[in-house]
C-alpha cells in the first residue's frame, strides 16, 4: 500500500509527468472532437494519420530545440536558429536548382554538404562572439537573427527556390521503414546528442559550465571552448531542421523557414525543465515539450479552432502547463505527503539545560 | 622596493569616470560618432528635425524599454510587451469606436497593462516559474485579445485622440508631438524611481543575487511583482502613445517588439543576468537602433535583404567597438 | 554612389534636375513582394527617376519612419504601401503640409480625409476573392448536392486575407450548396498551407474544394492532397489567388484550377502617375492594376512570357 | 542567577528537508545581554535552526516566542522588523552595489522621499571607521575580498537597531585582527544589554566571548550549557559524541629535522620574480617536493593573488616559473593542472563548486576535465573515488547524489577539497582550506595535509589562522602590502608572536630570504 504510494508520488513527482499529462489531454480533447484523430493506418506500406503528422511535424522543432537546450544549459541562449535553418536550406536548394540533374544522389549531397558547412560557419560566428569576444548571447545572436534572414534571402534574390529533387525531398517527406523519414532524422539526431552528452563527459562539463563558469574555469575546463562548440552544435541541428523543412515543401523561402522557430525552441526546452540561467538540462525534457508545442498548432487546425482565438487558446494551455508543473502551484492543492526520511543516529546524552 | 600603499579601495583621482559609468559613456561616444557620418553623408541629416522624428517616431519604443529595463534589471525579461502595447491600442480603438468618452477609454487602457503585468508578476513570483515561459503566454493571451477584438483594424477618429497625435509643439522651426514629450516624461520619472527610491534600489539588489536580497529583509516577491506591473504600465502608455502615432489599433502591429526592446536595453549596457544597467543606457539604446533604422532610410539605396544584413552588420560593428571601449578601460 | 544621393533635396521645382521618388516598401516577405520591388525599381531606373527604397519589415511604425525621413529629404514624390489600412493620417498630414504629394500602392488606406493622397494605384483584393468565387458559382452550377470547401486565409488580421476571404464569402452565397467547412490560417507559406491541409483532409472526409488566399499556401496543400492519395485538380478542385510563376506552372500542369491574378507589376504605372501628379495634373483617385483571371488553358498560354 | 526572561525561546523546533531530518526537536533560549554560542558539527543543523528563526525556511513542528509572544516569521524581512538582525553563514550582500548602500539597503536614509545618497555615504563611512575599515564605500561590493564583504555584512547587522543579533560564522574568513574588533564590538553590544547567537567552529573565540553553550549533534539538541562549566574537551566531546582521542596530538606533525633533505635537489616549483601589476609585486618563492610552505599575512595583504598565479586562475606579467627545474609559461588553469597542481579557491561558492550538480559530479569535475570531455571517468570509479572521500573527510549527509547546495558550509568546504585529492597533484595550492570546518574534521584535514606531504606533494597553505601555518609549515612566507616581504624556517624558534612581529613591522631581522 504504501509503496504504490510511494511509487505514485515518484512518478507524480517526475519532471516530464504534468508535461505529458498536458499532452495526453490534448490528444484525448482532439479524440473526443473526431475519434479517427488516434487512428493510425498503414498506406502503401507508410503510417498514416494524425498522430504521425504531430511527430514528423514536430521534427524541425526538435532538432532545433535539441541545440537550443544545450546553448541554454550553458547560460546562452540562440536566437539565430530559424535564420541559420533559412540560410543553410536556402543554400541547399540554390545548389540544387542550379544543377541539370537535380534528381542525382551526389549532388543532393553535396548540396546538403554545402548548407551545412554555412550553418557551422554561422555557428562559429555565435560562438566566438559569445565565447570570444565576450558579447552577451541575446545580442549576439540578435545580430545574426537579423543579419541572417537577409543573408537567406540575398541566396534567393528574395524569390522562393523551387526544387524538384527526389533525393531531396525524401528528407521533409519520405519513408523508411513505415515511419516518416523526417522523425528517422530527428530519432537519430536525438540519440545521437544524448549519447554525446550522456554516455561521456561532455554533458556534465556543459552542465559544470552554465552552473559556475568561473568555478569550471578554475576546475580546469575549458569554458569557453564549451560555450563556443555549443553554438556550433546549435548551428547544426539548425541546419538539418532547415533542410527538413525546405525538404517539405521543395522550395527554400528565405523569409518563411523557421520563421519564429527560436522562440518555439526556447518554449520547448523551458517546458522540458530547463532552466532559462543555465545548469542542469534535460533532452527528454525538451523533446516531450517539441511535441507538445506541435500537438497544439495541429489541434488548433484539427479542431478547427477559429484563427480569431486559437491564440488564446494557445496561451491557455501553456498557462496550464507551466501552472501544473510548477511545484509551488500544485504544492496549494495537495495534502503534505510524509517523506522518506534517513534515520539518525541516536543522541546518548540526556538534553541537559542549564538555569538562566 | 619600498612598501606600496595598501592599494585597498583601487584608487581614483576625481576626475576619472567611475569604471561602471564607462559602458554607458562609450555607447554614448559611439552613437555620436554615428550621428556625425550620417551628417557628413546624408544632407538632410543635419536637420534637427531629424534628432526630434528620432524622438517622435520612438517614444513608445522608449517607453516600452523604460519598463522592460526595470524587469531586465531584476535578472527577469518580458516577452508579453508587444503584445499589451497592440491590446491597449486595439482596446482603445475599439472602445473609443462604440462611441465611450476618450477619458474613460485612457483610463481603461492604462489599467489593462498593469493589471496583467501584475498577474504575470504573481504567477511568476509565487509559483516560482521562470518569467519567459509566464510573459510568453502573455504575449500568446495579448495578441489573442488583439484577433478576437478584430481581425482589422479599426481607425480612431475621437477627437481628443485626433488632436492629441497630430498637435505640434514647436520649437523654433521644428516640433515635437505630444507622445514624444510624454516618453521623455517617463525616462524621467523611471530615471528618478530607479535612483532615488527604495522601490529602485531593491530591484538592483533583487537583480543582483535574489537569494541574497532575500537573507537582507528585502522584500523580493514585492518588488518582482512591481516590476511586472510597471511594465505592464509602460506597455499601456506605450500602447496609447503608438495609438496617437498611428490613429488605430491594428491587430497585428508591434509584432515582434519585444525583441526590440530587448535589443535597445541590453545594447544601452544593461546586463541580461540583471543588477547592473541604466535608465539612460536604455534611452542610449533605442536612440542607437534608431539612427541606424534612419540611416538606413537616408541611404535609400539598399536593397530589402541588404537593408537586413547592414542592420545586423552596424549592429555588430557597435557591439563590437562597445564592448572593445569597455576591455581597455578595465 | 551612395553619398550625394542626399543632395538634390532643393530641386523642388521639378522641371530641373531628377524626379525623386520616396518609396516605402512593405518588406520582402514574399516572392510576389520582391517582384513588385523590381518592377518599381526598375521601372524607376527606366523613366530615369531617382527612387529612394526603404524596406520597413513588416512594420508600420518603419513605414511612418521613411516617410518622415522622406519628408525630412524633401523628395518630390512619396509612395508607399500600407502595412495596414489605418493610422496614416498624422503623418500624411505633414507630408500635405510639406507639399509632397503621396500616392498609395497596392493596399488603400481607410483615412476619411481623401486629400490626404493624390491617388491609389493597386489591386482590389475583395475583388480577387469575388472572382475567385464567382468562378466556383460558375463551375458548380451544375452540383446536385452540396459543396464542400476549405479555405487557406493568409496571416491572421491581414489585410489581404481579410477581403479575399471577405471577397469569396460574398461571391459564394450566391449558391447555398457551397459551403465553407473548414477555414484555417496557413500564414502565406507553403510550410503553413500544407500543414492546415493535412489536418483539412484527415478531418473532412469529402473536400470538393480548396479555396488558398495565395499561390504558396496552394502549392503546399498541393503536396498534402498528393501524399493523402487524392489528384488535385481533379478529386479537389483549387482555386488561388496571385498567378505566380509557380502557381501558373500547377494551373497550367493541371494541378490547380484557377488563379485570380494579382499583379505586382505597378512599376510603370507608377512611374506615370508619379510624374503627372509632380506636374500637377489631374489624375484618377483610384487606379486599378490591370489584372486577370486564369484558368488551365488560359495559363498554359501565358506562362512562356510571365516575368515572375 | 536572577529570574530573567530570555527574549526569544525555541521549542521543540523540527525541520525535514527532503531526504534529510535536518532539526529534530531542537530547544534553544536566549536571554538579553548575552552571548550564547551554538556549536555543533559541519551539517548539526546550526544554520538551519538559524534559518528556520528568521523565516527563510518554515517549521514542519515547533514555537518561537520573542518577547513572550509567539511568531512566525515568514521571512527574513518580517525578522528584522521585528528586531533580529543576521549575518548568514555564506556572505549574502549583493556584489553589484556599493558599499555603502549594502549596508544601508532596505533602510536607505531619505529626505522628502527621496534615498539621500550624501547622507549614505557619510554614515557608510563612520560606520566602517568604527571597525578600522577604511575603504571607498562607493566601490562596488564585488570588487572588494571575501573578508572586506564579510566585515561589511557585520557592520550591516550591527548597525541596525535590533534586540537578537546573529552571527553565523562571521570569523571564518577574518584574521586576528578583525576576529578581535568584532568581538569588541560584540562586547560593546552586549553591554547594551542585546542578545547575540553566535556560531563558529573556533573554541578560543567561544571561550573568549560566550556565556552560554548550546550543542546541537545531528539535528537534535545535546544540551545548553553555561561555557564557564564546560571544559573545551568536554565541549568537544559533546559535539563529535564520542572521546576525543588523538585530536591535538599533531604538533609534531612536521619539524625542521628533515629541512635539509626537502632543500637538496631541483625545487618542484619556483618563481622567480612572478608578479601581476595592480595585483602582486614580483616575488620569488620555491617550493620542494615535500615541501609545506604556509602563507602568512593580513587580510588583503595578496596571498590569494600568490596562489592565483601559480595556478595560472590570473595571468602574471612579470617573472618567470619554472616546473622542475624548466621554465613554464602558465597560462590558465588548464595548462597549471597539467603540470599537476591544484588550487583550492577560498571563495567556494563563487570560485569553488558548483551547486546544481550534485556531490558526486562536483568531485570528479577537476579529474574529468583532465581527461577532456571524451573519456568520461567510469560510473563504478566515480562512485569508488566519492565514496572514499566522503567516509574519509565524513561528508554529511553520505549522499553522493545531493546536490552540492543543499549541503552545509562545512561540507561544502570538505567537497572542494575532495575534488582536488582525487587528482593527485603534485603541489597542492589550499587557500583557506578550513574556513568553515569543524574541529574535528579541521584536525583530519591538517592530519592529511601533514601525510600528503610525508608521501612527496609539495603543499603551498594560506590560512588566516597562524598557528594553524605554523602547525603545518616547513616555511612561511610573510606577505605584506601585496608583496612577500621575507621567508622565515619554521623551526623551534619561530612562533606566532614572532610572525606576527614581521608582518607588523614588514621586516625580519634573522634568518629571513629577503624577497
Ligand atoms: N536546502 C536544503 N535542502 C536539503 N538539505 C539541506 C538544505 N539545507 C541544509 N540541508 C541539510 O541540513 C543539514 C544541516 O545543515 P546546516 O547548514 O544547518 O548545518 P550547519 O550546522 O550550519 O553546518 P556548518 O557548520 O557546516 O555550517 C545538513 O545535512 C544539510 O545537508
Ligand atoms: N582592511 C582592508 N581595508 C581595505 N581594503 C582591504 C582590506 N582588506 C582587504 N582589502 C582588499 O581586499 C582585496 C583582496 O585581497 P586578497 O584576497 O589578495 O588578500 P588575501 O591576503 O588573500 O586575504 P584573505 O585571503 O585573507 O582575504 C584587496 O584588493 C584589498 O584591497
Ligand atoms: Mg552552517
Ligand atoms: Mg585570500
Amino acid at each position: 500500500m504504501s509503496t504504490v504510494r510511494a511509487r505514485a508520488a515518484g512518478v507524480t513527482g517526475h519532471r516530464l509527468f504534468w508535461p505529458l499529462v498536458v499532452l495526453v489531454l490534448l490528444l484525448v480533447a482532439n479524440a473526443i472532437y473526431r475519434p479517427s484523430f488516434l487512428s493510425v493506418e498503414l498506406k502503401n506500406g507508410h503510417l498514416y494519420g494524425s498522430l504521425i503528422d504531430i511527430v514528423r511535424l514536430s521534427a524541425p522543432l526538435i532538432l532545433v530545440a535539441l541545440g537550443m537546450s544545450l546553448v541554454i544549459a550553458t547560460g546562452g541562449i540562440d536566437l539565430s536558429v530559424g535564420a541559420v535553418a533559412a540560410v543553410a536550406g536556402a543554400v541547399a536548394c540554390l545548389y540544387i536548382s542550379e544543377q541539370p540533374d537535380q534528381n542525382s544522389l551526389g549532388v543532393v549531397l553535396t548540396a546538403v554538404a554545402l548548407g551545412f558547412g554555412v550553418a557551422l560557419l554561422l555557428g562559429a560566428w555565435n560562438g566566438i562572439l559569445v565565447a570570444g569576444i565576450g558579447i552577451q548571447p541575446i545580442i549576439a545572436t540578435l545580430i545574426l537573427m537579423v543579419a541572417g534572414r537577409g543573408l537567406a534571402q540575398l541566396i534567393a534574390e528574395g524569390q522562393i527556390i523551387t526544387i524538384n529533387s527526389g533525393p531531396y525531398k525524401v528528407i521533409g517527406v519520405g519513408h523508411l521503414l513505415t515511419l516518416p523519414f523526417a522523425i528517422v532524422i530527428a530519432l537519430a539526431v536525438t540519440v545521437l546528442v544524448a549519447v554525446l552528452t550522456r554516455r561521456t563527459a561532455l554533458g556534465m562539463i556543459i552542465e559544470s559550465v552554465g552552473g559556475n563558469a568561473e568555478a569550471s574555469r578554475l576546475a580546469g575546463i575549458r569554458s569557453r571552448r564549451i560555450t563556443f562548440l555549443v553554438y556550433v552544435v546549435s548551428a547544426a541541428c539548425a541546419a538539418i531542421a532547415g533542410f527538413m523543412m525546405t525538404a517539405n515543401v521543395s522550395s527554400a523561402d528565405g523569409n518563411a523557414v523557421g520563421l519564429w522557430v527560436e522562440l518555439d525552441a526556447i518554449l520547448a526546452v523551458v517546458i522540458g525543465g530547463t532552466a532559462l540561467a543555465g545548469g542542469r538540462f534535460y533532452l527528454g525534457g525538451t523533446v516531450v515539450g517539441a511535441l507538445l508545442i506541435q500537438t497544439l498548432t495541429t489541434s488548433v487546425y484539427a479542431m478547427n479552432i477559429d484563427p480569431q482565438t486559437s491564440l488564446l487558446f494557445k496561451a491557455v494551455v501553456v498557462i496550464v502547463v507551466c501552472l501544473i508543473q510548477a511545484p509551488a502551484f500544485r504544492a496549494r492543492f495537495r495534502r503534505r505527503r510524509s517523506v522518506p526520511v534517513t534515520p539518525v543516529e541516536p543522541v546518548g546524552t540526556e538534553k541537559e539545560q542549564v538555569p538562566a | 622596493m619600498t612598501t606600496t600603499p595598501l592599494a585597498a579601495s583601487p584608487g581614483r583621482a576625481w576626475w576619472r569616470v567611475p569604471p561602471r559609468h564607462v559602458p554607458v559613456l562609450a555607447t554614448a561616444a559611439l552613437l555620436l560618432v554615428m550621428y556625425s557620418i550620417g551628417v557628413s553623408q546624408y544632407q538632410a541629416f543635419s536637420n534637427i528635425q531629424v534628432v526630434f522624428n528620432v524622438f517622435i517616431d520612438n517614444g513608445f519604443l522608449l517607453v516600452v524599454a523604460v519598463g522592460m529595463t526595470f524587469v531586465i534589471l531584476t535578472g527577469g525579461i518580458d516577452l508579453s510587451v508587444g503584445s499589451v502595447v497592440a491590446m491597449t491600442a486595439m482596446v482603445s480603438a475599439s472602445l473609443l469606436g462604440n462611441g465611450l468618452h476618450p477619458a474613460l477609454v485612457l483610463v481603461i487602457a492604462l489599467l489593462i497593462g498593469p493589471v496583467l503585468g501584475f498577474a504575470m508578476g504573481c504567477v511568476i513570483h509565487f509559483f516560482d516559474i521562470q518569467p519567459f515561459i509566464v510573459t510568453l503566454a502573455g504575449m500568446f493571451f495579448a495578441r489573442g485579445v488583439c484577433t478576437w477584438i478584430s481581425t482589422t483594424s479599426i481607425p480612431i477618429t475621437d477627437g481628443f485622440w485626433t488632436s492629441a497625435a497630430q498637435h505640434r509643439i514647436h520649437l523654433g522651426e521644428n516640433f515635437v508631438s505630444v507622445g514624444a514629450l510624454i516618453a521623455v516624461a517617463v525616462v524621467a520619472v523611471a530615471a528618478a524611481v530607479l535612483a532615488y527610491t527604495r522601490l529602485g534600489r531593491n530591484v538592483y539588489a533583487v537583480g543582483g543575487n535574489q537569494q541574497s536580497a532575500l537573507l537582507m529583509g528585502l522584500p523580493v516577491g514585492r518588488t518582482k511583482i512591481a516590476v511586472y506591473t510597471i511594465s505592464g504600465l509602460c506597455s499601456a502608455i506605450g500602447g496609447i502613445l503608438l495609438s496617437f502615432y498611428t490613429l488605430s489599433g491594428a491587430p497585428l502591429i508591434a509584432v515582434g517588439m519585444e525583441l526590440d526592446v530587448i535589443a535597445a536595453v541590453v545594447i544601452g549596457g544593461t546586463l541580461l543576468t540583471g543588477g547592473s544597467g541604466y535608465i539612460f543606457g536604455t534611452l542610449l539604446g533605442v536612440l542607437v537602433l534608431s539612427i541606424i533604422q534612419t540611416l538606413i532610410t537616408f541611404d535609400g539605396t539598399l536593397n530589402s535583404w541588404w537593408t537586413k544584413i547592414v542592420i545586423g552588420g552596424l549592429l555588430f560593428v557597435f557591439i563590437l567597438l562597445q564592448r572593445l571601449v569597455g576591455i581597455r578601460t578595465k | 554612389g551612395n553619398s550625394d544621393t542626399g543632395g538634390d533635396s532643393d530641386s523642388s521645382g521639378g522641371g530641373s534636375g531628377k524626379l525623386v521618388i520616396g518609396f516605402s516598401q512593405v518588406g520582402a516577405e514574399s516572392g510576389w513582394r520582391t517582384a513588385n520591388t523590381n518592377s518599381i525599381k526598375e521601372s524607376a531606373t527606366e523613366a530615369g527617376y531617382e527612387l529612394k527604397f526603404d524596406d520597413a519589415q513588416g512594420k508600420q511604425e518603419n513605414q511612418i519612419k521613411a516617410i518622415r525621413n522622406f519628408i525630412q529629404q524633401k523628395v518630390d514624390v512619396i509612395a508607399f504601401s500600407p502595412v495596414v489600412e489605418s493610422g496614416w493620417d498624422t503623418v500624411l498630414k505633414e507630408a500635405k503640409d510639406a507639399k509632397i504629394p503621396v500616392i498609395l500602392t497596392d493596399r488603400a488606406v481607410d483615412s476619411a480625409d481623401k486629400s490626404l493622397y493624390k491617388t491609389f494605384i493597386g489591386s482590389d483584393f475583395v475583388k480577387e476573392g469575388r472572382l475567385a468565387g464567382e468562378w466556383l458559382v460558375k463551375e458548380k452550377a451544375s452540383a446536385a448536392g452540396p459543396v464542400n470547401i476549405v479555405e487557406l486565409q493568409g496571416t491572421t488580421g491581414s489585410a489581404p486575407a481579410n477581403d479575399r476571404k471577405k471577397g469569396f464569402a460574398e461571391a459564394i452565397a450566391a449558391n447555398p450548396n457551397l459551403k465553407v467547412v473548414a477555414s484555417q490560417s496557413g500564414d502565406f507559406t507553403r510550410a503553413g498551407g500544407k500543414q492546415v491541409m493535412e489536418q483539412f483532409l484527415k478531418a473532412n472526409p469529402k473536400i470538393d474544394v480548396l479555396f488558398a488566399h495565395n499561390d504558396d499556401m496552394g502549392l503546399g496543400a498541393l503536396e498534402a492532397i498528393t501524399a493523402a492519395g487524392k489528384t488535385p485538380g481533379k478529386d479537389i478542385t483549387i482555386i488561388t489567388i496571385d498567378a505566380v510563376k509557380d502557381g501558373m506552372q500547377a494551373l497550367a500542369d493541371g494541378k490547380f484550377n484557377f488563379i485570380a491574378e494579382c499583379s505586382p507589376l505597378l512599376g510603370p504605372q507608377l512611374m506615370d502617375l508619379a510624374k503627372k501628379v509632380k506636374a500637377g495634373e489631374e489624375v484618377p483617385a483610384r487606379v486599378e492594376t490591370e489584372e486577370t483571371t486564369f484558368t488551365q488553358e488560359q495559363a498554359k498560354a501565358a506562362l512562356p512570357n510571365r516575368k515572375y | 542567577m536572577s529570574e530573567r526572561h530570555p527574549v526569544l525561546t525555541m521549542t521543540a523546533i523540527s525541520k525535514i528537508f527532503p531526504g534529510v531530518r535536518a532539526l529534530d526537536g531542537v530547544d534553544l533560549r536566549l536571554f538579553p545581554g548575552e552571548v550564547h554560542a551554538l556549536m555543533g558539527e559541519n551539517g548539526a543543523g546550526k544554520s538551519t535552526l538559524i534559518k528556520v528563526l528568521t523565516g527563510v525556511y518554515g517549521t514542519d513542528s515547533g514555537t518561537i516566542t520573542l518577547d513572550g509572544a509567539e511568531v512566525s516569521f515568514s521571512g527574513p524581512m518580517q525578522a528584522t522588523a521585528a528586531g533580529v538582525s543576521t549575518v548568514y553563514q555564506e556572505v549574502n550582500l549583493l556584489p553589484n552595489l556599493s558599499v555603502a548602500e549594502n549596508i544601508y539597503i532596505g533602510r536607505e536614509p531619505r529626505r522628502l522621499g527621496a534615498v539621500n545618497w550624501r547622507e549614505m555615504r557619510r554614515r557608510a563611512r563612520d560606520l566602517l571607521a568604527r571597525i578600522d575599515l577604511h575603504i571607498d564605500v562607493t566601490e562596488l561590493l564585488g570588487n572588494y575580498s571575501l573578508a572586506v564583504q564579510q566585515m561589511v555584512a557585520i557592520a550591516r547587522a550591527v548597525d541596525i537597531r535590533a534586540r537578537v543579533l546573529i552571527l553565523d560564522e562571521p570569523t571564518s574568513s577574518l584574521d586576528a585582527d578583525e576576529v578581535a574588533q568584532l568581538m569588541r564590538i560584540m562586547r560593546q553590544l552586549r553591554d547594551d544589554g542585546i542578545a547575540i547567537i553566535f556560531v563558529t567552529h573556533f573554541l578560543d573565540q567561544v571561550y573568549a566571548i560566550a556565556d552560554r553553550i548550546t550543542v546541537l549533534r545531528n539535528g537534535r539538541l545535546v544540551g545548553e550549557y553555561l561555557t564557564s562549566e564546560l571544559p573545551q574537551i568536554a565541549l568537544v566531546e559533546k559535539m563529535i559524541g564520542k572521546e576525543l582521542d588523538a585530536l591535538e596530538r599533531l604538533d609534531e606533525a612536521t619539524s625542521g629535522e628533515d629541512r635539509a633533505a626537502l632543500e637538496s635537489g631541483t625545487p618542484l616549483v619556483a618563481a622567480d620574480g612572478l608578479g601581476r601589476s595592480g595585483s602582486v609585486a614580483p616575488f620569488s618563492l620555491t617550493i620542494h617536493q615535500g615541501e609545506v610552505v604556509g602563507l602568512a599575512g593580513l587580510l588583503g595583504s595578496g596571498r590569494t593573488e600568490v596562489a592565483r598565479l601559480f595556478f595560472g586562475a590570473d595571468r602574471a606579467d612579470a617573472g618567470r616559473l619554472a616546473v622542475d627545474g624548466t621554465p613554464v609559461t602558465i597560462r590558465n588553469p588548464v595548462a597549471a593542472i597539467d603540470r599537476d597542481i591544484a588550487f583550492c579557491s577560498e571563495n567556494r561558492r563563487t570560485e569553488g563548486l558548483v551547486g546544481e550538480l550534485s556531490v558526486r559530479e562536483n568531485i570528479i569535475l577537476a579529474m574529468q576535465a583532465a581527461r577532456g570531455w571524451l573519456r568520461p571517468v567510469p560510473r563504478r570509479r566515480q562512485d569508488e573515488l566519492v565514496q572514499h572521500w566522503i567516509t574519509a573527510l565524513s561528508i554529511r549527509p553520505a549522499d553522493p547524489e545531493m546536490p552540492v547546495r543543499n549541503l552545509s558550509g562545512g561540507n561544502q568546504q570538505k567537497v572542494l577539497l575532495a575534488r582536488w585529492l582525487i587528482t593527485e597533484p603534485r603541489l597542492l595550492i589550499l587557500d583557506e582550506p578550513t574556513r568553515g570546518i569543524d574541529i574535528g574534521a579541521k584536525t583530519e584535514i591538517q592530519r592529511l595535509v601533514a601525510q600528503l606531504s610525508d608521501g612527496g606533494m609539495a603543499v603551498l597553505f594560506i590560512s588566516a589562522e597562524l598557528e594553524e601555518v605554523l602547525r603545518l609549515s616547513h616555511k612561511v612566507a610573510v606577505m605584506r602590502d601585496r608583496q612577500l616581504v621575507t621567508e622565515l624556517t619554521n623551526d623551534d624558534t619561530l612562533d606566532a608572536a614572532r610572525v606576527m612581529q614581521v608582518i607588523a613591522s614588514g621586516s625580519s631581522q634573522e634568518g629571513s630570504v629577503p624577497a
